[in-house]
């Protein structure tokens, strides 16, 4: 387990050597974006619970049925769902995971880990942190205080105990992750990949860098000028990005700061249906809603142009006052 | 109309976990009732109460009938004093720049130990639970408030599994652990109001709700609790203190 | 020297669990804010080089004619030869210390390390940086890859080479440094000390965590109003500052971001008379300079307003375009 | 007008080091011939080329006359892509972001070793230089461009000090020191371009500056230099690149 999460330092040069780092236009189609997510591979997964969730990327990788991803992701909630459920992961990396705290426990990944017995690796959420932040630094590990103590440090023989070198205090050393792929969605980059996050920020600047690669969409694609204009406002540079995707309403039916909130009609739903069957429940929200869709704007219309208005109200308001 | 009826079961629960931050704290709040419950501290008695979420926010004042659906939603950002990364908002409790960390709970023990991971078997649980997010990271480096239903199966023994450390093994097990800072402070059900002896860190029983009964809190707890001529009996929710709750959350998003 | 510099981490706990960290109205004077700084304390220094240095809480505080302060920044300047000079300090902790590029070496600095015994510390700029961050973060220490090999850390006996209990990889543990009080400028904060800091940050962030006292400068105090409307923009949370100067021009003769370059006529005079005479001539600086003005006002009177409006005026161009 | 009074030894130091770098790349640029240089390929050649400054900067475009005093000044930024932390901005060079550090020099021994820090004996200095700043962190972690001055005490068999190690001690020294990656790759000279063996790691003479004879580098050499039948002679700067180089810097600044 441990052997396949922490790449030798080498390896990691090595990766990064390869890739194109030039100032160079990046934009591609969705399915292109989501091609490079390959079977097997670990994918990193930005924004949090409902919020900035990189929706349309997780939804055309669905779509294109890839197998055995684990996934890592601060907290999961319905994204995590769906991809248990589309079985295109079997394993996820994270410090919570149901829907959302309004509709309790998630039948879906109670179905997945207590009878599938797919693997929900649990973090302390500062773990979780950690460990991306360890993976962006270049280091293999971190040193933290929590989880010390704790039976979710006994289920992770990945972290290692240590008596602090220096002051002998008991420390925890939890392990670099460093994604193949990291998905993310923001409310605005260039074409080169320079992106710019309003408001929340969760963990998504060092999965940017902890990643071998990164995709990003973006609510929409603004001019390098734009960028250059207010540096201090780029949170990640564009070396680090290897696609862009301009995919507006890119997190519904979850949140984008300033933008939209959750459309919560279709979150509702969504969970009745598929906790009240977390299999054919599932299949048949997956057949609806992502498979048979032609577009990710079909899929915004599915959603009904009436709550994507309305959360898009809501999502604006932050900035009313 | 009986002093029961004047309120539910969650509303004293939010009413008596306000009560127990002080005005100028800087406290750390999980999403449900300890984020309405610090709101409504906020709004009654602290205004210079600071609230941190997990999100990545510090100083926010959650807007009325506007509570968010996480912590992570951008509604817990309403006029914050400023909104940063969820791991840097997780290492000021580090650091130790938060007074109290104030939480929900699944299930706890007598030595304030939470499990919000696995019922049963970790190895082959009967039901795996969402697990454990930030309550770890907060319940190993500051001080705990819990505010959680008060049923036989939540209040047992010893969990089946520490997600958030309390206590661990009560006496000096926790510093011994690794975790010398913070620890559990109180628990708040809708019966009574929890401490920890200083020696053993037992829970221990503070104060009845009102009507509420010394048996009536032993029968829906699953260790013996001691009481002794201390246990005091909680005032009674005020009229501002239900309207005030009442406005904050008029859905009943959280206090149903 | 460890001893002194790596604080365990119970009585950092003890140390910042004593701070009146509620949102309270921290306005002072300027002697009052630099009477923060005591004989013999630790102080961490904002800013880099001829940027954004807290040059108004220095000068105050070499006025205060404080003693045997061990100060610490990423890189010094003017601000280091006037620190030794003055003797406020004898021990510096730095990557790099000289005038500026533009002058070559410092002879004041070479003065005091040279005949004086005084210490100037050196680390890596990475190194100083991963010691404030694991300051901030509230760890013993932080794991890098520089200096390994150097003699840069053959000096530093308080930094540990280890095989990483992972990989077997070399790496560097460097301590934490917990100054005892920081010194900051900015270009807005709140009374409260929210605090915004505009185009290069350097390592004031990690540093303000990392202190167990903060004093801000700032160029203006705005409302807290007008920081709640932009909570994504505060780098320096309030709780961390306790005692708030409003200082326009407090950087002088340094630069700070979008408002003013360095004043370099005023910066070549001062380099001309001490490197000259490190001795004479700084004491005739600081008489004219630090010690006879009244006010920073008369100070930056003494600059000139020529001087003042044309650095302000090249500050100001770097939002032209 | 002959050849070298085309230009002075810092021109022909900063075009020849401009042409070390290749458009698309990630450079870590120094203040001073670094900055300049690299500024110059972005103007001439490499309009890609991405440059970082120690101060936090990604990808600027500094102003023609408004070359920065410093690294860690805001004409750094002028049309950057990036304003960041510095030690952010170093963390780069540790992940591996940065294909090409690009420094000065003080003193440059046979492997390639920097002393920026001391002058003599470390404990009792005759000088104390300036010291590493972010060059040991640039050398530890990336390929190294070096540009300095060529004289023989600065071109020494071992330097008095390793503040920004090259080879360390040749073969392989340098991984066995905890630097598996990056080294010296180039040293750029008024009289020559260098590079280093693959096995030996010593310091190779790859080709002679316009105009300057083996001997000439030699005898400003302190220690002993191979040449071969390999050893090339430099194109002179061309116009283009001494008007452009004239062009950055009008005031002389850096190229005095």
């Amino acid at each position: 387990m441990l052997e396949a999460q922490l790449e030798p330092y080498t390896r990691l040069r090595e990766n990064i050597s390869k890739r194109d780092r030039s100032l160079r236009e990046k934009v591609v189609s969705l399915e292109e974006a989501a091609s490079f997510v390959q079977d097997g591979m670990k994918v990193g997964i930005g924004g949090s619970t409902m919020s900035r969730t990189p929706m349309a990327l997780i939804w055309e990788v669905i779509r294109q049925r890839r197998k055995n991803l684990s996934c890592s992701r601060c907290i999961v909630s319905t994204d995590g769902d769906l991809l248990f459920g589309s079985g295109v992961s079997d394993h996820i990396i994270t410090s919570w995971f149901a829907q959302g705290i309004l509709w309790g426990l998630s039948k879906v990944m109670r179905h997945h880990v207590e009878t599938q017995k797919k693997n929900y690796e649990e973090w302390s959420h500062m773990g979780i942190g950690m460990r991306f932040r360890a993976g962006g630094m270049g280091v293999p590990f971190l040193p933290m205080r929590a989880m010390l103590g704790s039976d979710v440090m006994k289920q992770r023989p990945e972290a290692k105990p240590v008596n602090c070198p220096f002051t002998g205090e008991k420390l925890l050393l939890v392990p670099a992750l460093n994604p193949d792929v990291a998905l993310i969605h923001v409310q605005r980059c260039d074409q080169y990949g320079n992106a710019q996050i309003d408001g929340l920020q969760f963990m998504d600047i060092d999965l940017a860098l902890a990643a071998n690669r990164v995709i990003l969409t973006t609510e929409r694609i603004v001019s390098n000028d734009q960028i250059r204009r207010a540096p201090d406002q780029t949170k990640i540079p564009f070396f680090c990005v290897d696609a862009v995707v301009e995919v507006p309403y890119g997190s519904a039916p979850h949140e984008c700061f300033g933008l939209y909130e959750p459309m919560l009609k279709h979150m509702e739903s969504y969970v009745a249906q598929v906790n009240a069957d977390p299999v054919n429940g599932m299949r048949e929200y997956l057949e609806r809603y992502f498979y048979e869709p032609k577009s990710w704007n079909e899929y915004l219309a599915l959603i009904g142009m009436e709550e994507l208005l309305e959360a898009s109200q809501r999502g604006r308001s932050i900035y009313n006052d | 109309m009986t002093e029961a009826q004047r309120y539910t079961a969650t509303e004293i629960l939010a009413i008596l976990s306000a009560r127990q931050l002080r005005d100028g704290q800087v406290v750390f709040a999980g999403v449900g009732i300890p984020l309405l419950a610090a709101t409504l501290a906020q709004r009654l008695r602290c205004p210079g109460l600071t609230i941190l979420f997990e999100g990545g926010v510090i100083g926010a004042f959650v807007e009325p009938g506007k509570l968010p659906p996480s912590t992570n939603d951008q509604r817990c950002t309403k006029r914050a004093n400023m909104v940063l990364g969820s791991a840097d908002v997780l290492l000021l409790l580090q650091r130790g720049y938060v007074d109290v960390g104030f939480m929900g709970g699944a299930q706890i023990d007598q030595y304030g130990n939470l499990n919000s991971s696995f019922i049963g078997d970790p190895a082959a649980p009967k039901t795996r639970l969402p697990g454990t997010g930030g309550g770890n990271d907060i319940s190993s480096l500051t001080n705990m408030i819990v505010a959680m239903k008060h049923e036989k199966r939540r209040f047992v023994e010893h969990v089946d599994f520490i997600t958030s450390p309390g206590f661990i093994r009560g006496d000096e097990s926790r510093g011994e652990s690794g975790l010398p800072m913070g620890g559990m402070f109180r628990v708040i059900t809708e019966l009574a109001v929890f401490g920890f002896s200083e020696r053993s860190r037992r829970m221990k029983v503070l104060a009845l709700n009102p009507g509420v009964s010394r048996e009536e809190v032993q029968d829906n707890t699953g260790f013996s609790l001691d009481f002794d001529e201390t246990t005091a009996m909680t005032e009674p929710p005020t009229d501002s203190e239900l309207q005030t709750l009442r406005l904050l959350d008029p859905e009943r998003l959280f206090t149903a």
